[in-house]
């Protein structure tokens, strides 16, 4: 990273990576598309079957492989295809922000949300919004600093 | 080899030339957190020590929660790094340890003793450069022992607390703390005291003006004796090879490591356990092949590719360790692998003593070569 | 090695306009594993199938990638096809470049990146995939029909017909809906009872039809062709089978001031009821609030004149299981009640009613035997003012679609009150006529030309009460806005066209039966224009208002459309499913079995392990493959990963997220990153 | 070995003399009348140094049995050893904390509650080190019979204090630090992490024969002992437990470098408490948080 830590701030751009379910923020996504609604081409969509199945370990993982913000979407609570794979990702997203937050990672970098497969607006605006704000906080140095090995 | 002395309010200077001569000083210091006084449990490490700044925080005379291995042996380091070009070819190459000429100061002659197994393991068959290459580099200046911990035991092992084996140079705090005894031991430890003369004068020129009239030597003799007599573990381990040869089936080894919960943390301590695991870091298009520290407590060390585990339970675990340390190696190589340092003893979080364990072992065979003696001639 | 394909499509210039699809099939070939690497105008046309076919045979491909639209549109068509071309269809993946690239960024340059990585990622993932075959899964070939409204009873018969077993549960006492309640339909004014009630009874009598009246679905579980549908039969107080319908113990019941939901509040009826006399079943139920017996706990007359002694005062509600293959939902709708509309004096007029009590009125077997009468006085109204679009197209009132029906019963209104009241005004509030089905134009033309509706274009501001000469008159404010002139007119009545809206509880169904419906609580349907009676659910079909506003044609055909759906899922023994079920490695389970906890299949058992000696050493979960519909909730609760999902397991989405470099490609490189 | 019983342990209103004679009495009753195979508690370290875990099989050595305020072990662990599940049905000496550990076993299927016999006993704090641990000072199990343990002994009084504790304090000097702040001081811990796994080996509710940090495929938790790896570890371990610690400490007094695991468990376990109304291992019947749910559980921070 040749350039100053400033300069590298003003032409950043930051590198969200998004885990949806596939039955409605995936379709609403798709719908987003569809609609031609214009948003930031930050992110980057990985489908899954449903919130219930999105692990705390593809978040860490995805902040480990240079990620500077992380969006995690499905369907609105009552809508799960399967009924209630989002209830359970509820709470189990409640409690990783709350120790994320913790740890010291800013909650700006993680944004959890319920997109329904009739909300293409919504998706642009969410992935605007997070966008935005990822800018703001810059790229994120902290962890991208937990090098594998203490010389690398 | 030489002595000298060095009174004990140049060693800063001391410390000060060797940074001045453009060496890697490595030392003992406090590692406790103070960030908005969160305080964290104080541990004394072996640390580089960057500045002249940091002379102050050496704690010259201490003993560490982990030994000084890891200036040979690091607990993580890179082998290999690969990396796949465009059209799929793979360009692999070694990963050369960045060295520099090192002092280790502040090992104790326990530790120093552990460096001396480990160079003649590391190059009984196979000279493995990662270890050699560095311990080259370095020159280890031991601390002697003038006030043993209650769980020491380097006597029982053959060693004593001012014993300079695997050391380059040894220091002996004599004139209760007023002047060091410096013996040189080998002559990269000569090489050092060169670079860095001028420092200490030859003890031949100050010898006759040591007010008590013994040699400084002769001093540290009594001190030796006396420091010695101090220590509260004295149970000789000589034996412990021909007593353990036939306890493999036996129960005893089972009971008495029965609350062992397989943590790693005796080997991580220990100056001796020198196993460690190979894995592949990184993803598909780059990455490094890491050598880790690794330990025969883990059921993981053992375990086969099918689910099969030879080491299933726990006790076969220690045993192995005990086995390994005192009996197997010493079948091989004469030497045991335990230098009497006590650090698994205070790490171990149910107390796990390999001191007492050796202790009740004997005391079982003693017995029992009673009983046999009072069979026979009843 | 891998040997992979990758297809980027042009998709006309729907991605080429904004993505250079050229350097997205150029930055693959620098991927390692991928064979062949080409761009073309239309992937998704024959020729383009047929290029990615011949690549499978020719360079023998292990895994395909196609770069275009999304998945949803055109995952099946290609998987198809590279069957055909002899490769397993789970080796080739969709990447998603129009609907998540291409249409939704201008800049070309950001485009073409995105889509790299995007491509790039899916390349990753199809190394990882695996050969997987279809699940197949017994069918059951028995429907369940929620809802005996019209469309209910015409998807009943069409699948009864088609020789398969159908359970009908029906919420109300008597299956008929809303249809039951209306006097004559529109165009043809044929009477709707005459029309409904054979149909109605061959439901009753149809073999191949078990009917559960006033009673509930309790809930739903399991997965296409193998729901388990649990039942709540209210307690009805009446033995159905001992009760011959004779109607004595309605004629003696005491309590006369119920006001009749048939009726919608236009007529009264007794404690003990049938609903409508051409009810089927034609039995009586009890009403608990407001049966005196049950209250005050005495009476008990129906009990004493019952002859048959069919009473069954401690009845109670009895759960039923029923396993089906399929389910149809026909719940219907409602209308939005004349309370909503406070600027009409709604509540507090007697005499402003809505369309469904309006039809009371008109119908010969409502409470005035089709006498259009005042509810206030009963006096015949001398002028009646309709008003169109009664809180439909009106977003303030949170309706801003537009209920499709009532145009139509509007101009029927008119059309009816003028020909029993030839003397009567008909005056009608509209802003647009929509009368687009068959015959429909010229009814409404018919209404105004022949029976004289005079149609105002024009909205209705207020109405209030007042006395003219001794007689109560609805003032009626409105504007005309094609003679631009304010109009006050002196009306005896007014009949509000209220909007429809999904019957109550219709998002609570949802839920059990686990398909999407929108922010209205209308069921959603898979698409809009390709598969408007199937829900995204699969094995559950959608018929008639349920879905959005209809009228009767409309949910009949809808109801033929879902019931010959139903057919093709039974056409079939077995079912095939996408194989994406959960495995479990019991080398690593430890039998905390949180993973049973959150299952929503109960897909998972508990398995002992035992040794040899046979004794059982632990407890491992085992998961039935055909319950399982690939969720993946036990696999992100698994603390140890001892389970993983087919189709998206744990080393694909790795393989996923590593595939996005630290340091993003820069399309502009001459030969990319690597 | 001399057992220390002759030592004056005397405590503010707790005589462990007592409580240890109770416990060997019992201990002796229940190995004659063959209800339980082996009794797990404490014996007196080799060499006379700090308590250690012993198991008596045999009726008459119930006097290895000691009991001190430096019996700081949780002994409930070894129920999840595969040598000594195999001795069921076992006795178990527990203080309040472990009691808990034993009912969080049972919830999750690990032993059956009719196999264990809890031996509660009173606690008034553990010392470690001459200090008593921070865990001890709003301990509201002090007097374990409101956990369903088999016996109790001794009936102390004390009531759980309500003023913070020290974790309390130093939680609130965290949380007033900035995000970069704590992401150093975590950062700081975490890098001094050595994999030694002691947290993982001496927690009762890390079971998994195979645990996460020993998958490779894919490998989610870097092997190596980097920051990376080590921060994804000590995150995926304090989360694994999230709902399920007891806060018996026993991970942070095993760890060989101090890293202040105690300050993530107490964190994250009052944030369950707030969360969900859940403090584990208090109720045979409740099931840990995450694998339950409630239809109005809090989402605010869901966009």
């Amino acid at each position: 990273m040749n350039n100053t830590t400033n300069n590298k701030k003003e032409n950043f751009e930051p590198r969200i990576i998004a885990f949806v379910c596939q039955w409605c923020t995936y379709t609403g996504a798709d719908l987003a598309g569809t609609s031609r609604i214009q948003y930031a081409p930050n992110v980057r969509i990985i489908k899954l079957p449903c919130t219930g199945r999105i692990d705390v370990h593809f978040i860490l993982k995805a902040f480990e492989q240079g990620a500077d913000g992380v969006i995690v979407s499905g369907c609105h609570p009552g809508d799960c295809h399967y009924t209630s794979g989002n209830y359970y990702a509820r709470r189990r997203f409640e409690m990783f922000k709350k120790m994320m937050g913790f740890l010291g990672i800013d909650d700006k970098r993680l944004q959890f949300a319920w997109v329904s497969a009739a909300e293409g607006r919504k998706w642009g605006t969410l992935v605007d919004e997070v966008t935005n704000n990822v800018r703001a906080l810059g790229p994120f140095e902290d962890y991208k600093s937990l090098k594998i090995f203490q010389a690398e | 080899m030489k002595n000298y002395q060095l009174a004990a309010k140049d060693l800063e200077t001391f410390f000060e030339r060797i940074l001045s001569s453009n060496l890697k000083l490595v030392a003992p210091v406090s590692t406790t957190q103070h960030i908005a006084n969160l305080k964290s449990k104080t541990q004394i490490l072996f640390k580089e020590i960057p500045t002249k700044e940091d002379i102050k925080k050496i704690i010259s005379d201490t003993y560490t929660d982990m030994s000084a291995k890891e200036v040979f042996f690091p607990q993580s380091e890179p082998v290999i790094e690969y990396t796949h070009k465009k059209g799929g070819a793979v360009d692999i190459k070694d990963v050369e340890p960045t060295l520099k000429e090192t002092v280790l100061f502040g090992s104790r002659p326990c530790d120093a003793f552990g460096f001396s197994l480990l160079e003649k393991l590391f190059s009984w068959d196979y000279d493995d450069p990662f270890f050699l290459k560095r311990r080259d580099k370095t020159t280890v200046i031991s601390m002697g022992c003038t006030s043993p911990l209650e769980s020491c035991f380097c006597t029982s092992v053959g060693l004593s607390p001012m014993s300079n084996i695997g050391s380059d140079i040894l220091f002996t705090p004599v004139d209760n703390g007023e002047r060091y005894l410096i013996e040189v031991v080998t002559p990269r430890g000569e090489k050092l005291i060169e670079t860095i003369n001028g420092a200490v004068t030859s003890t031949t020129t100050r010898q006759s003006i040591f007010t008590d009239g013994n040699t400084l030597v002769q001093n540290k003799n009594i001190l030796e004796g006396k420091v010695k007599e101090q220590m509260k573990r004295k149970e000789d381990f000589k034996d412990i090879s021909d007593i353990l040869k036939d306890k493999f089936d036996d129960s005893q080894l089972e009971s008495e490591t029965y609350r062992c919960l397989g943590c790693g943390v005796c080997s991580m301590v220990c100056p001796t356990c020198h196993c460690f695991d190979i894995v592949d870091e990184g993803e598909s298009s780059h990455g490094y092949r890491m050598k880790n520290w690794d330990s025969c407590s883990f059921a993981l060390f053992t375990k086969h590719g099918g689910g099969h585990n030879p080491r299933d339970l726990q006790f076969k675990r220690c045993r192995q360790r005990y086995m390994h340390k005192l009996h197997y190696y010493r079948e091989k190589f004469a030497d045991a692998l335990c230098v009497g340092c006590g650090r698994c003893v205070r790490a171990c979080p149910v107390n796990l003593d390999i001191y007492s364990v050796v202790y009740n072992l004997k005391k079982a065979y003693a017995n029992k070569k009673k009983d046999n003696k009072d069979n026979d001639n009843v | 090695m891998a040997r992979i394909g990758v297809f980027v499509c042009w998709c006309g210039e729907n991605i080429a306009r904004t993505v250079d699809v050229v350097k997205v099939a150029e930055a693959m070939k620098s991927i390692q594993g991928v064979i062949v690497s080409l761009d073309y105008k239309y992937m998704c046309s024959d020729p383009g199938q047929k290029i990615i076919k011949e690549a499978i045979v020719n360079e023998r491909l292990t895994g395909v990638v196609v770069a275009l639209c999304s998945p949803l549109m055109h995952e099946k068509t290609f998987r198809t096809a590279a069957k055909e071309a002899g490769l397993n269809p789970f080796l080739l993946e969709v990447a998603n470049i129009r609907e998540h690239c291409s249409w939704v960024h201008e800049d070309k340059n950001e485009g073409t990146k995105k889509a790299i990585e995007i491509t790039r990622s899916v390349v990753e993932r199809v190394k990882q995939n695996h050969e997987l075959q279809n699940i197949t899964v017994p069918i059951t070939n028995r429907a369940l029909v929620i809802g005996g409204g019209i469309a209910g009873i015409q998807a009943a018969l069409d699948i009864a017909n088609g020789g398969h077993q159908v359970v009908m549960v029906e919420r109300t006492p008597s299956i008929g809906g809303h249809m039951a309640g209306l006097s004559e339909t529109f165009p043809t004014l044929d009477c709707s009872q005459c029309i409904l009630t054979p149909r109605m009874v061959e439901v009753a009598r149809h073999p191949n039809i078990k009917l559960y009246t006033y009673s509930e679905v309790e809930s739903v579980h399991g997965f296409v062709g193998n729901f388990k549908v649990k039942i709540r039969k209210k307690a009805r107080s009446v033995d159905i089978n001992v009760c011959t319908g004779c109607g004595i113990c309605q004629e003696k019941c005491p309590q006369k001031k119920i006001p009749s939901e048939f009726e919608c509040g236009t007529g009264f009826r007794k404690a003990i009821y049938i609903p409508f006399p051409q009810a089927v079943p034609n039995k009586p139920v009890i009403d608990r609030e407001h049966c005196t017996y049950f209250t005050k706990g005495k009476c008990k007359l129906c009990e004493k004149v019952c002859g048959p002694k069919a009473i069954r005062y401690d009845q109670v509600d009895e759960y039923v299981e029923e396993d089906v293959g399929a389910i149809v939902v026909a719940t219907g709708y409602e209308v939005i009640t004349s309370e909503k509309f406070p600027e009409y004096g709604a509540g507090r007029f007697k005499d402003v009613i809505n369309g469904l009590q309006f039809e009371r009125l008109a119908s010969a077997s409502g409470p005035t035997e089709g006498r259009i009468v005042r509810p206030s006085d009963g006096k015949e109204p001398e002028t009646i003012v309709f008003i169109a679009c009664a809180g439909s197209r009106d977003p303030a009132k949170g309706i801003p679609y537009c209920s499709k029906i009532c145009c139509m019963y509007t101009a029927k209104h008119a059309m009816l009150y003028r020909h029993k009241i030839h003397h009567g005004k008909a005056y009608v509030f509209y802003m647009d006529i929509r009368s687009a089905g068959k015959g429909y134009d010229e009814f409404v033309r018919r209404a105004i030309e022949q029976d004289g509706a005079l149609y105002v274009r024009g909205r209705v501001s207020r109405i209030y009460e007042k006395t003219v000469n001794g007689q109560k008159k609805l003032i009626v404010k409105g504007a005309d806005t094609i003679l631009n002139k304010a109009m006050e007119i002196e009306a005896d009545m007014v009949v509000l066209a209220t909007a429809v809206t999904p019957s109550p509880g219709a998002a609570q169904l949802a839920q059990k039966v686990g398909t999407p419906y929108n922010e209205y609580e209308f069921f959603s349907e898979a698409h809009p224009k390709l598969r408007p009676v199937e829900s995204n659910t699969a094995g559950v079909f959608l018929a008639g208002s349920a879905q959005s506003p209809k009228d009767i044609p409309e949910s009949v055909s809808d109801a033929s459309a879902a019931a010959s759906k139903v057919q093709i899922l039974f056409s079939k023994k077995e079912l095939e499913r996408d194989p994406y079920v959960s495995v479990v490695n019991t080398d690593k389970c430890f039998g905390c079995f949180s993973c049973e906890a959150v299952c929503p299949y109960r897909a998972i058992t508990r398995e002992e392990i035992k040794n040899r000696k046979g004794e059982v050493v632990r407890m491992v979960a085992q998961i039935n493959k055909g319950l399982c519909q690939g969720c993946g909730g036990c696999i992100s609760i698994c603390r140890a990963k001892a389970c993983d999902l087919i189709g998206y397991t744990d080393e694909q989405i790795w393989a996923q997220i590593h595939s996005y470099p630290a340091d993003p490609i820069d399309p502009t490189e001459e030969n990319g990153h690597e | 070995m001399t057992t220390n019983s002759n030592q004056s342990n005397q405590n503010a209103n707790i005589n462990y003399n007592d409580l240890q004679s109770e416990i060997r009495h019992l201990a002796k009753d229940l190995l004659e009348s063959k209800k339980v195979r082996i009794v797990i508690g404490y014996g007196s370290g080799p060499l006379n140094s700090k308590p250690v875990p012993v198991f008596i099989t045999d009726a008459n050595d119930v006097d290895r049995l000691v009991y001190n305020e430096f019996c700081f072990n949780n002994l409930s662990i070894y129920l999840t050893k595969a040598e000594i599940k195999a001795k069921a049905p076992w006795a178990i000496v527990v203080k309040g904390c472990d009691a808990r550990s034993v009912i969080g076993l049972v919830v999750e299927n690990q032993i059956k509650r009719d196999d264990v016999f809890t031996i509660g006993v009173s606690c008034n704090g553990v010392k470690l080190e001459g200090n008593t641990l921070s865990k001890c000072d709003t301990c509201a199990v002090k007097n374990p019979s409101n956990i369903n343990v088999n016996k109790v002994i001794g009936n102390i009084k004390t009531a759980s204090s309500t003023s913070a504790s020290t974790l309390d304090k130093e939680l609130e000097q965290l949380n007033k630090m900035s995000a970069e702040e704590r992401f150093q001081f975590w950062k700081n811990e975490f890098d001094r992490c050595i994999r030694c796994y002691g947290c993982r080996q001496i927690c009762p509710h890390c079971f998994c024969n195979n645990c996460i940090a020993e998958k490779s495929a894919p490998q989610w938790i870097s092997t190596t002992p980097g920051s990376r790896g080590n921060f994804a570890w000590n995150a995926i371990r304090a989360f694994h437990l999230v709902g399920r610690c007891v806060e018996c400490m026993e991970c942070s007094r095993a760890c060989p470098m101090g890293i202040r695991l105690d300050l993530l468990n107490h964190y994250l376990a009052q944030e369950v408490r707030d969360s969900y109304n859940f403090v584990a291992g208090m109720d045979l019947e409740q099931k840990p948080p995450l694998t339950t749910y409630n239809l109005k559980d809090n989402q605010d921070f869901i966009k």
